[in-house]
């Protein structure tokens, strides 16, 4: 008896399902390895450093429990970087489905010279942020700007439009230039996905008396659906960690006026050396980011 | 002292080692810089093309004299030096020797006991060298020094284009607020604007409120460090601010000191408020101004406040935790020597002054174009910079403020500037805000 | 509708979209003008949108004088490094996900999802630590290393429903004509993933390029810095802004991005129409 | 050789039973249907039987050897999928030769073999094409040369002609059973299609909910199905079924339900059903019904001509009936006629449990 159940066992390890699972996990393991050590780790050590007064430059510092949390929450400049950054998530999104579904729709169309056009359009995504961030100063530029003289010359303004040092200006001008750089992202999801729709629905919807705008509502829209409700998940968790271009366009400023959590995430961590507020500030972040999440996928899947 | 903090980190390190060797194994792209027998790390804030030349020259002399030894030099910003150095220092990878950052973060650093003593380096180049009292603001703790200066500068220089003056029938350079505002109100028209000041949220902003609290007669904390910002002084300081917002360019509001440069060296403003790389920057960027550029000290509310010059100090310092300290002493003594140093300064004749009395006389030094014809000027830059202070030394009652460095980094005095020039809100009131503020940073 | 109304609808169209695609590149066009612009028509007041005369100086002082093309090959490997681990990684993971079943494994998808919402700034001190630890501070390979911990969680979501969309029988037909898991994977599932496989190489091929914050911080060497940062400290210290050589920069890092991607554009929109969209 | 065996074997996926303890033996060579509604686990049967899923319990073998462990390469079985599951990226012949490269069979010899494939498939002039440029019949013979091209001890093959058309779908059930005529191995033939099942196999394995229903030949699923689901989904318009008891024994047996009351005494029955209800099904078959002036009155109720023969549905006595008559009955709907059953044909089957009561000998 003994010797049949060891040998069933031993089957049972060598079964095909036991090596095939084995295999699975071996083809995730470097992933797993990577999330673990350049991911789970941070994310534990932040979570325990938001724990500690900690002085970054030494990385030392004391227990200090909830305190930094505390000291967040009832801090004013916390809960402004919050409404910063959901107004400039919500504001440059906005903007950057619109956008990027208009365009879309502009260049799935017949156009001359479309394969140019798609390139340029898209250009703005593959630039870097930094580049693209260096560019538009260059433009907003008070004194030697083009836009400025451009306005000037119309006669729109009778002095130079201050575009990123007062508010709110600089809200506009950063939502705008963020929607500038990410849009063409939304137009490669919703292209890919115009090609897909069978030129038979809009046949259909033709001879059912649809105009081009009820085309648009009753065919495109509902086909887009599925592309927009990840394209959206996907630019809003981007947009919300923003750190590049808002650092470099506007460095948060005026005052506090365009401080979003990473930058203050930043200021905490680098400028003023808290590693531990700046850990509770990011777990914070998180937190207020699964939040929207969740609630955003659970009203997707409706 | 530093170090210890790593002690916990070891066993984990090791053991991620491992883990992580597979990644690196499979990237292997990068490689360790090469390793001569010895490797200083030299990171500075300012490295310029004419800088960088400078640096080349130095480095290859010593590179000569030291075989086996070699330097690397790494460029650092301003904007990008804090977080840089805090992951250099949490992970005990830091450079060897840092130059041009100014007193106050040496300062911050020293209090945290990351770095080592400088005063081999000052002996070895000679402390009767420098200029009396130069060295003073490094001074933390009484008989040590955290760094030394590598030159002096004198950040708030009022630079005047005589054309403009002449053209508007002033006669001499403004010695007060009123003076000032009215000659730039004489000045501005056709294009160019009367001043240009920083209105940003930033260092710059940071510094130039600082000084025209002085030049109001106040301080933002008193000698024995405590906060002394909410004070009438400040609030003129910050009425005045307001006041020359209007003569300024619109995106003063954006304004570092490059913006702040560039629009007085390309002629869009009649006055300006920099240090003397103006010299250099409008005799290689617009020669036309390069007659009508003179700078005086910066004006104050009235004739009994003295000029109060802010001086950032520029710096070198060595890592505690630095390898090879005794090459990267040698090396950092290097740095003042002979020719070299000459090099560093004719580099940005009138930014960086000599720290070396030596140096100042040396007549390789004076004989140079730019320092031949804005001899006045350098000079009087000089006599300035030498009497300077800043934040974190803001007379010489003061104590080394160790917070200063934080201070100017949290944007909080850059804030104060905005709230009371951007949001028209009450001087008085957001100083007392401000006071509180700077209060938990100072008690932190 | 008569066919002359049509001619002139298409016209307006035609304008129109142009116009459109022209504002939309008009910052590139600008950057391009500038870069040709000797510096002493660039403080002009107001400016000129042509240049008075055209220049390459800008663009031989960058490739002559400065570390430009260290910084240029900096960020090719990065790019191409990057691209390669988190591409090896993410496929064999994203075949694991999708065609194993072990426990654990739905929760790990989901984990990848969650991955995303790290903000990068609070990963960077810890991430530095690791980087010392194992004696990779300052190299191309720690910023390669860093750039999997963001880009690895969005190239194995990308994979993940691209290989779903794969039918499972082209697996089983591998199967059943003798060949084992990894061949299988290797002979059938590779290369009908390979339009998605190029798709999610481009957007980490694109990211990595891009990256800005980690290079700043955990790079301070011109032997190992990229562009993004090298051209940034290079050309802007706080006391002065070198815009000629900046925008000369800036029209030379997009030059390789456009080349690449004027040939491979088309596997951008293949990479989400096949499915890769749908989560 | 290559006789096939399932003993006890199960499949749970979760909570769901696809396949449940079925036992099933299929001789070495022979041509055997698995037949059933989608959903009754006959491809997951197959799918066991390649070594795509293992079974959750019982043991499968292939010839002397159990395969329940090995991998699908070791077991010398070809598949053709429904969806052909055609290499996409390889050419028709590069489809084809997969399986020998996978053996390492030798360059020139996968070539040979290729060609000889291609010519009993007439897929010569194709064999350079990618598989989407290829017709759904054309695609189809490429998968079958897959199969076949290894020469593989056993052929399974999963509704392979469900996605062609109906006229190529008869051309192509000619060409398997010619083909399996030629090579004489082995074929297990997966389909919900009654109609292939019954012009192709020599046995035919009905399958309901993972469950066994009936293994025999098609003459035998037709003339005696093992139970009421096998009769009634063999064979269309399906049998008709009248619901009620057995009244009476022997020759005296009638069958009645409601108004209706049928003699069915001349049935051999292999059980009297001893219980006290005897509750049974009636099942006439749709062909078994014809128009007699001395049979039962019925009112016509839908009338359904497909040319060669109509389709007819009655009221008869509150229930319905469907006949399969001649293309050219004269009959409207709403008239009134009589029907007569062919009483040998009738089929009883019990209420409880549905299985035949009619005995073996039943022609």
């Amino acid at each position: 008896m003994p010797t049949i159940r060891a040998a069933s066992a031993s089957l049972r390890l060598r079964s095909l399902d036991a090596r095939y699972g084995l295999l699975g996990a071996l083809l995730i393991a470097p992933t797993v390895l990577v999330f673990c050590t350049v991911i789970v780790y941070p994310l534990v050590s932040a979570i325990y450093l938001g724990l500690f007064s900690i002085y970054t430059p030494t990385m030392e510092g004391e227990w200090v429990g909830l305190d930094n949390y505390r000291r967040l929450l009832a801090s004013g400049e916390f809960w402004r970087s919050l409404a910063n950054n959901l107004i400039w998530t919500a504001g440059t999104l906005t903007l950057q489905i619109v956008f990027g579904i208009l365009v879309a729709l502009m260049l799935h169309r017949n156009l001359a010279f479309r394969a140019l056009a798609r390139s340029l359009v898209l250009f703005p995504y593959f630039l870097s942020t930094v580049v693209a961030v260096l560019v538009w100063r260059w433009l907003f530029n008070d004194l030697y700007g083009v836009l400025n003289h451009l306005l000037l010359w119309a006669g729109i303004v009778d002095l130079p439009v201050d575009w990123l040092g007062s508010m709110p200006n600089a809200m506009i001008s950063l939502i705008f230039v963020g929607a500038w750089k990410y849009f063409p992202f939304v137009v490669i999801a919703v292209l890919a996905r115009l090609q897909a729709i069978p030129d038979e629905l809009y046949e259909a919807a033709s001879i059912d008396g649809a105009g081009a705008w009820a085309r648009f509502t009753d065919v495109t829209l509902p086909q887009l659906r599925d592309v927009l409700i990840v394209v959206v998940l996907l630019r809003t968790i981007w947009d919300f960690k923003e750190f590049d271009l808002i650092f470099l366009l506007t460095g948060g400023g005026p005052i506090i006026g365009t401080q979003t959590l990473p930058l203050m995430v930043y200021k905490e961590a680098f400028a003023l050396n808290q590693m531990g507020g700046a850990s509770a500030a990011a777990v914070l972040m998180m937190l207020i980011m699964l939040l929207f999440m969740s609630l955003y996928l659970s009203r997707a899947r409706d | 002292m530093s170090g210890n903090s790593s002690k916990g980190g070891i066993t984990r390190r090791a053991a991620l080692r491992g883990a992580l060797a597979l990644c690196a194994g499979a990237g292997g792209l990068g490689s360790l810089p090469a390793r001569a027998n010895t490797t200083i790390r030299w990171w500075s804030t300012q490295s310029s093309p004419e800088q960088l030349a400078a640096y080349r020259f130095q480095i290859a002399a010593f590179e000569a004299q030291h075989p086996g030894v070699q330097v690397l030099f790494e460029r650092t910003s301003d904007e990008g030096y804090p977080a840089q150095l805090a992951a250099a220092f949490a992970g005990g990878n830091v450079p060897n020797l840092v130059t041009h950052l100014p007193s106050f973060a040496v300062a911050d650093y020293w209090h945290a006991g990351l770095l080592a003593p400088f005063d081999p380096v000052i002996e070895s180049v000679g402390s009767d060298r420098f200029f009396a009292g130069t060295n003073r603001v490094y001074e933390i703790e009484p008989g040590v020094h955290a760094a030394a200066g590598i030159g002096n500068t004198a950040a708030n220089m009022l630079w005047l284009r005589t054309d403009l003056m002449q053209r508007a029938g002033i006669e001499s350079a403004p010695e007060t607020w009123d003076e000032l505002r009215a000659a730039c109100r004489q000045m501005q028209g056709r294009g160019i604007y009367g001043a240009q000041l920083p209105y940003a949220r930033n260092s710059a902003t940071s510094l130039v409120i600082v000084c025209f609290i002085h030049g109001a007669g106040g301080q933002v904390l008193s000698p024995d460090l405590d906060v002394a910002i909410d004070s009438d002084e400040a609030a003129d300081a910050l009425e005045f601010y307001r006041s020359m917002r209007e003569l300024c360019p619109p995106g003063a509001t954006g304004y570092s000191w490059g913006e702040t440069l560039s629009a007085f060296v390309s002629g869009a403003t009649a006055t300006g408020l920099y240090a003397g790389r103006v010299l250099v920057n409008v005799n290689t960027r617009n020669p036309r101004l390069a007659e009508h550029v003179t700078c005086v000290p910066f004006p104050t509310v009235s004739a009994e406040v003295p000029p109060w010059t802010f001086n950032d100090y520029p710096s070198v310092f060595i890592p505690a935790d630095a390898p090879d300290q005794e090459m990267t002493r040698r090396f950092a003594a290097w740095l003042y020597e002979g020719e070299g140093y000459i090099r560093q300064l004719h580099a940005t004749p009138g930014h960086i002054l000599p720290v070396l009395q030596t140096a100042a006389e040396d007549e390789r030094y004076l004989d140079h174009e730019l320092v031949r014809r804005y001899r006045d000027e350098i000079a009087l830059m000089s006599t300035s910079a030498a009497a300077g202070h800043n934040l974190g030394w803001e007379s010489p009652e003061h104590r080394i403020n160790v917070k200063a460095g934080a201070l100017v980094n949290s944007g909080i005095l850059a804030e104060m500037v905005q709230r009371v020039v951007l949001n028209e809100e009450q001087p008085r009131t957001v100083l007392a805000d401000t006071a509180r503020r700077i209060e938990t940073i100072m008690n932190a | 509708m008569s066919a002359p109304a049509s001619i002139v609808r298409r016209i307006l169209f035609n304008v129109f979209a142009w116009a459109v695609v022209l504002v939309i590149a008009f910052p590139l066009l600008w950057m391009v003008l500038t870069s040709v612009k000797p510096s002493t028509e660039l403080f002009v007041i107001p400016p000129r949108l042509l240049p008075g005369e055209i220049t390459f100086e800008h663009y031989r002082r960058l490739l002559t004088e400065t570390p430009f093309l260290i910084y240029l090959r900096n960020s090719a490997w990065l790019a191409a490094g990057t691209t390669l681990v988190v591409i090896a990684i993410a496929t064999l993971g994203a075949h694991s996900l999708v065609r194993f079943s072990y426990p654990g494994r739905e929760r790990l998808a989901r984990l990848v999802l969650f991955t995303y919402l790290l903000p990068s700034v609070v990963l960077i001190i810890p991430l530095y630590l690791l980087m010392t630890g194992l004696g990779l501070a300052n190299t191309l390979t720690s910023l390669i290393i860093a750039y999997t911990t963001f880009a690895l969680p969005y190239a194995l979501w990308l994979l993940r429903s691209f290989m779903k969309a794969i039918p499972d029988d082209l697996e089983s037909a591998a199967l059943v004509d003798g060949a084992n898991r990894m061949q299988a994977f290797v002979d059938v599932i590779l290369p009908q993933a390979l339009p998605g496989i190029i798709s999610t190489a481009m957007f980490t091929a694109i990211l990595a390029w891009n990256e800005y914050f980690y290079a700043l911080v955990l790079v301070n060497n011109d032997a190992a810095r990229p562009l993004t940062t090298g051209v940034i400290s290079m050309l802007v210290t706080s006391f002065n802004i070198e815009w000629s050589l900046l925008m000369a920069a800036s029209v030379m890092m997009s030059l390789p991005l456009i080349v690449v991607f004027a040939f491979l554009q088309r596997y951008l929109t293949r990479g989400f129409s096949a499915g890769a969209i749908k989560g | 050789m290559s006789r096939i065996r399932f003993e006890n074997v199960s499949k749970r996926f979760g909570g769901v039973t696809a396949v449940d303890d079925l036992s099933l033996e299929i001789e070495s060579g022979e041509f055997v249907s698995i037949l059933g509604p989608s959903g009754c686990g006959k491809t997951t049967l197959l799918r066991m039987l390649a070594g795509l899923e293992r079974p959750t319990g019982g043991t499968i073998s292939i010839g002397e050897t159990v395969v329940n462990e090995l991998a699908p390469a070791q077991r010398n079985v070809a598949m053709v999928f429904q969806t052909y599951a055609l290499y996409p990226h390889m050419t028709v012949a590069g489809n084809i030769e997969y399986p020998l490269r996978k053996r390492r069979v030798a360059k020139n010899e996968r070539v040979r073999r290729v060609r000889e494939a291609a010519a009993v498939l007439e897929l010569e002039a194709l064999l350079d094409r990618k598989p989407r440029e290829l017709s759904g019949g054309q695609q189809q013979r490429v998968a079958l040369g897959r199969a076949l091209v290894r020469d593989p001890a056993v052929f399974l093959l999963d509704e392979p002609l469900s996605n062609l058309d109906a006229k190529l779908r008869t051309h192509m059930r000619a060409e398997l059973i010619r083909l399996h005529r030629r090579i004489g191995r082995t074929m297990v033939y997966v389909t919900h299609d009654q109609l292939e099942a019954m012009t192709m196999s020599q046995r035919i394995a009905v399958l309901r909910d993972g469950r066994l229903q009936q293994f025999a030949p098609p003459r035998d699923i037709y003339a005696r199905p093992g139970n009421d689901f096998v009769a009634g989904f063999i064979g269309t318009p399906s049998m008709n079924f009248l619901d009620g008891r057995l009244e009476g024994t022997g020759s005296g047996r009638t069958f009645r339900c409601g108004d209706v009351s049928l003699p069915v005494g001349m049935l051999p029955l292999a059980d009297e059903m001893p219980e006290p209800d005897r509750r049974v099904r009636l099942g006439i078959r749709p062909e078994h019904i014809r128009i007699d002036a001395e049979g039962e009155a019925a009112r016509v109720n839908l009338v359904e001509p497909t040319g060669h023969e109509t389709i007819l549905v009655f009221d008869y006595r509150g229930n319905e009936l469907v006949a399969r008559m001649d293309g050219d009955v004269d009959i409207e709907s709403g008239d009134r006629v009589k029907l007569a059953f062919r009483a040998d044909k009738l089929r009883l089957f019990a209420a409880a449990d549905g299985r035949r009561l009619n005995d073996d000998s039943t022609p």
